[in-house]
């Protein structure tokens, strides 16, 4: 087993990678950039070494930088969280050539699997299927061309992408030029790679993806799936599993297609495959693997009583995954809602600030991965993501009432947050009836926050103006506007 | 005494071990049971509620049974803040970030939604979108260029205006 | 379903109870001593009703002021949590009498398993393994001749009790008179009914105790063991499951044996049967039955994917219990341990004061159920229990990492916490192997506290104590004392 | 300058940007990253430590490496607390309580362990043993009454004064 981890990531997944370390006897070194000099994840580490700028190109997607630290600290892994450079096959085989385990799968698979275009010829070859569409185009006239064998609409993705970055719904070919430019600028930026290919758009498509798990004796499973159609921007918010659109043969199916797209690439520790499922059909198409951890990881968690982020270090110290497949189950329904500092009335933009307050949801069956506190600041520079709220019922019914409650108590005053849009997107008809598709909140949700504030809000910020905090209430001298600012006192140490 | 939140008056009077609240033709006689660390333990109407209010400027985030709101107080020696006062037709940036492109020069003509300029922000791009069919008065930043919030980009003037 | 529960309780298992109503759309009524005015569980809750003096008498366990707040909140069912009044049968006729539900077996059988002698010959006439004693004593001399009859060490009992109060060990009749008199004492301070019983001691015992679960349609099922053989002063301190002990065909036995108890007493909502088990012989013996629900109930939740307070609601509505014994099992391994307010390093005395800091471990498989928060009082009135921190992981092993790490994390300052005493344990060789007994901790198991503080939490003091908070380091003009006084900063509103 | 605690003195000499802390023959030195809400992150000698730290009084609860401990400052303006100096064979209520039972009176022999009385607290009985052979020199409380944390209760004298 390993000694000492250094972990080149930031944020919750840092500090979820670092607690299983610390639970199995591992030291861990963190990473920081300028910016989070007093990140959360860097007080979590027993060390941690400062790499660069807040510019993740100067920080936590500097190969060198990062390896430089990790043979510095004596580490003798590396864990690379989710994005930055966890599917970075010349990160993966840099860390390799440094003498330093990777915790994920060999860059060889990465490779495979992160070229979009390369990665759907080999599951064509194995056997899986795939979505209609076109890969390897070069001039304008080639994506026009296939464009139209395909018809519209499609989608344009970058060949290196993942995650929605690069990503874009065309149609019209009036409005291919535009976008295939705007993707390929931010497949450049985000990856460093233009490279794009383009698909059929399945409309009214839910996302089903399946968990593989793999050791390095060539032992293969998966974990069953993550149902996660609630997107907006083609990027996930709310995840759950079971899916409520499977059938247990439909289940077997894909788990079967799963593996064999994994074993195509000879794949251990744990991934992802990202399936298209349209449910009228009941059909699904292998859409992309992701190689390496991912966000929605605790669902799976929760299903199956497996701790993923041990079994990856475990496996990438070269232990063998002890489960066969028959021995693994699900159990109950889990939900992840993935808080953004985010504003769903103003297209979902970024927001930044001072987390004034930050009170996180407690109690049996909430767990929340979180990389914040109190006090501090949500920059532009990093995912605006804050927390993970994951809950775990007896039952899908119990589970949504589980995670409504738990939304109500998460507190987050600084930053406008996607808590109340998620409550209305739980309080639907149509995430009751499981009929969420990827573009469900796009196309037939409409949501507004309400425009007036409620008087209780108006009573609370009246009073609190005027309240000594810590005290009963006085009633102070009238005509004071602002008798005292009770707002400003220096939060000091406790007494 | 009165205080006033986003043109909404509320009027607080000290009773006996509690306050009266109007806002409008709405009452309420309110016990402050606890207040502490940002949070008030409030009796309303003998109703419990626990509510969160953080303060920041004007600004004030408060939760109430399960929900946040942002206030922003107007009386008071407080400014308002910077806000969201702007002239129609001059376009802020929503958040900070880089200028990847601008696609338009002073003087151009411009329809409604046509793309003006593209700032990068968190790794996505963000169009600024003519908010009417107009000219461009003025261009306030360029390419590459890095601008905070609610930074002025480009003034557009509208049809009317343009004699 | 009801509308409207009251919670006749306080602290953790008032909010635990809570939690669940809100999560099942149910309004919560919370009641409070003069003591608890500001207390967590008032907060958690709808409505609050002050029912008397801080003294548990004149409060919890005032019958007629629980019942009055119910009717005047207009609650229709009642939670009588675990202690005070919630194995009281006259009080839970009363809230039947009251046209209330009350939320948990019926009174009959409250009463049947309640005294302690009464049930032991109800359980012997059943077919359950009973420990060999005498019940129904009354004057000394027939202490004295039974005591003798059954063979020193025997212990004394409070026919009422439960929960360590009232009883004693006696290890020699010398020692009988003064031991008898003390549990009388005890046990008519606090459960108002002197009677007592005595039994056969048994030696290096374990305690494993079955929970089981019946609706009012006769379904009766048992939720397997837990192990609550880590005890002090005959509390038990640390609970787990599975039990080391356990095969498989012995959990089939005292499952049956558990299920049988509680059907001779028609028992329905949540109990748990308590054997004596001797590790030995692999014999074991009926203790006693709780009715109600217990402290330890979590690890039973982690472990079968049950929410049990949800049943417990569930079936006092007449719901069905819809899990068949074989639809039952159980996954991966819970441990709990309580952290008290006490001194290990003193006789296990309770310590009072104010929580200076407070700061729950957080994480994957981690629950904290508590009552506290920093700033609270903990006063002489109530049991010292801070909290209840339960992990699952996917092995005993893993477990017992992540208790341990989790431990860690645990800051209390203000009263003296078992927090380094239970590491102790956790770290010992003997609990490794699961060969704790119930008089281990007595007997086998040496603690002190380190004599001499590490030298960084001399730095942290004296550091501490000079620097200005929120800020950088300053360094203070010297020859001062005690420049500035950072702890006495009130804590004020957060900007 | 320097600090005591619990007859531990502790030298602290501010160098450039840290503290070099010194106890009798250990030194250190010592980066303060930041100090917030009672948390301390240091680096000491280049490791990262995160400790916890409370004042109550002249103690101080100290959480470092997932161990709490209690100092007690004894240099400085303010006084020692009430604290554990009582003369021997003086007993005093290790937490508060009400008294239950007082098993002797004034000028009784008493042995070792003998118990003189019980005090009830939080719902258990706790036995106040003679510390050593002796004779009650003094009873502070009678049955029934309320005592305080600290209170003196009884005070036993040891057989070598009694003359």
């Amino acid at each position: 087993m390993f000694n000492k981890i250094l972990v080149a990531n930031r944020g919750e997944i840092a500090i979820r990678v670092m607690r299983a370390c610390k639970e199995l006897g591992i030291k861990t070194v963190a990473v920081y950039s300028d910016a989070d000099k007093n990140a959360l994840h860097v007080q979590y580490a027993d060390e941690a070494v400062h790499i660069g700028a807040a510019s993740p190109k100067e920080s936590y997607l500097n190969a060198d930088a990062l390896i430089r630290a990790a043979l510095d600290s004596k580490a003798d892994a590396v864990h690379p969280g989710y994005g930055f450079l966890s599917e970075n096959a010349s990160f993966a085989a840099a860390v390799e050539s440094a003498k330093l385990t990777f915790i994920g799968p060999s860059a060889d698979s990465i490779r495979a699997m992160g070229d979009k275009a390369e990665s759907k010829i080999r599951m064509k070859k194995a056997g899986v299927p795939t979505v209609p569409g076109a890969e390897g185009l070069e001039s304008f006239s080639d994506f026009e061309k296939a464009a139209d064998e395909i018809g519209y609409p499609i989608l344009v993705k970058a060949s290196a992408g993942g995650g929605g970055k690069g990503m874009r719904i065309v149609w019209d070919s009036d409005d291919l030029p535009e976008e295939v430019d705007a993707a390929r600028r931010e497949a450049l930026h985000a990856f460093g790679d233009d490279r794009l290919l383009i698909e059929k758009y399945v409309a009214d498509a839910h996302h089903i993806e399946f968990q593989v798990f793999g050791d390095k004796h060539g032992h293969l499973v998966h974990l069953f799936e993550r149902e996660c159609s609630v997107q907006r921007r083609h990027q996930k918010i709310i995840e759950e599993t079971p899916s409520p659109s499977l059938t247990p043969e439909l289940r077997k199916q894909m788990g079967e297609a799963a593996i064999k797209a994994a074993r195509a690439v000879n794949y251990y520790n744990a991934g992802t495959i990202e399936f298209i499922f349209d449910p009228l059909l009941s059909t699904f198409y292998f859409l992309e693997m992701n190689t390496r951890l991912q966000v929605e990881h605790p669902i799976t968690e929760h299903a199956t009583g497996l701790d993923l982020v041990h079994w990856q270090i475990r496996i990438a110290a070269g232990e063998h995954f002890p489960y066969q497949q028959d021995q693994l189950s699900q159990r109950g329904h889990a939900i992840e809602c993935r808080i953004y500092a985010e504003d769903p009335a103003n297209n979902f933009l970024p927001s930044t600030g001072k987390l004034l307050q930050y009170i996180e949801p407690r109690g049996p069956g909430i767990r929340v991965d979180s990389g914040f506190r109190a006090g501090d600041e949500v920059t532009h520079f990093y995912d605006p993501m804050l927390a993970k709220l994951i809950v775990h019922g007896e039952s899908r019914e119990l589970a949504i009432q589980k995670m409504q409650t738990a939304l109500r108590d998460f507190v987050v005053h600084g930053v406008v947050t996607n808590i109340d849009f998620m409550q209305a997107v739980l309080a639907h008809p149509d995430f009751a009836d499981g009929k969420v598709s990827t573009r469900w909140i796009e196309n037939n949700f409409n949501w507004t926050p309400p425009v007036e504030p409620p008087f209780e809000s108006f009573i609370a910020a009246s009073l609190a103006d005027i309240v000594v905090p810590g005290t009963k209430s006085q009633v102070p001298g009238l005509n004071e506007s602002d008798p005292y600012s009770p707002w400003k006192t220096p939060s000091g140490f406790r007494n | 005494m009165k205080i006033t939140f986003d043109n909404t008056t509320i009027d607080l009077v000290p009773t006996d071990k509690s306050y009266r609240v109007t806002l409008g033709d709405k009452t309420a006689e309110v016990e402050i049971l606890r207040a502490k660390d940002g949070q008030l333990e409030l009796l309303i109407d003998g109703k419990r509620l626990t509510a969160y209010v953080s303060s920041d400027g004007a600004k004030r985030w408060v939760t109430v049974n399960g929900r946040t709101f942002v206030l922003t107080k107007s009386s008071g020696a407080r400014k308002s803040g910077g806000g969201q006062h702007h002239a129609a037709g001059e376009l802020t940036a929503p958040m900070p970030g880089q200028i990847r492109a601008v696609n338009v020069r002073e003087g151009d003509a411009v329809t409604k939604g046509q793309t003006l300029m593209i700032l990068e922000a968190m790794k996505m791009e963000i169009r600024i979108q003519a908010p009417m069919d107009g000219v461009v008065k003025s261009l306030a930043v360029k390419q590459g260029q890095t601008v905070e919030r609610e930074q002025i980009l480009v003034v557009v003037a509208g049809q009317t205006s343009k004699v």
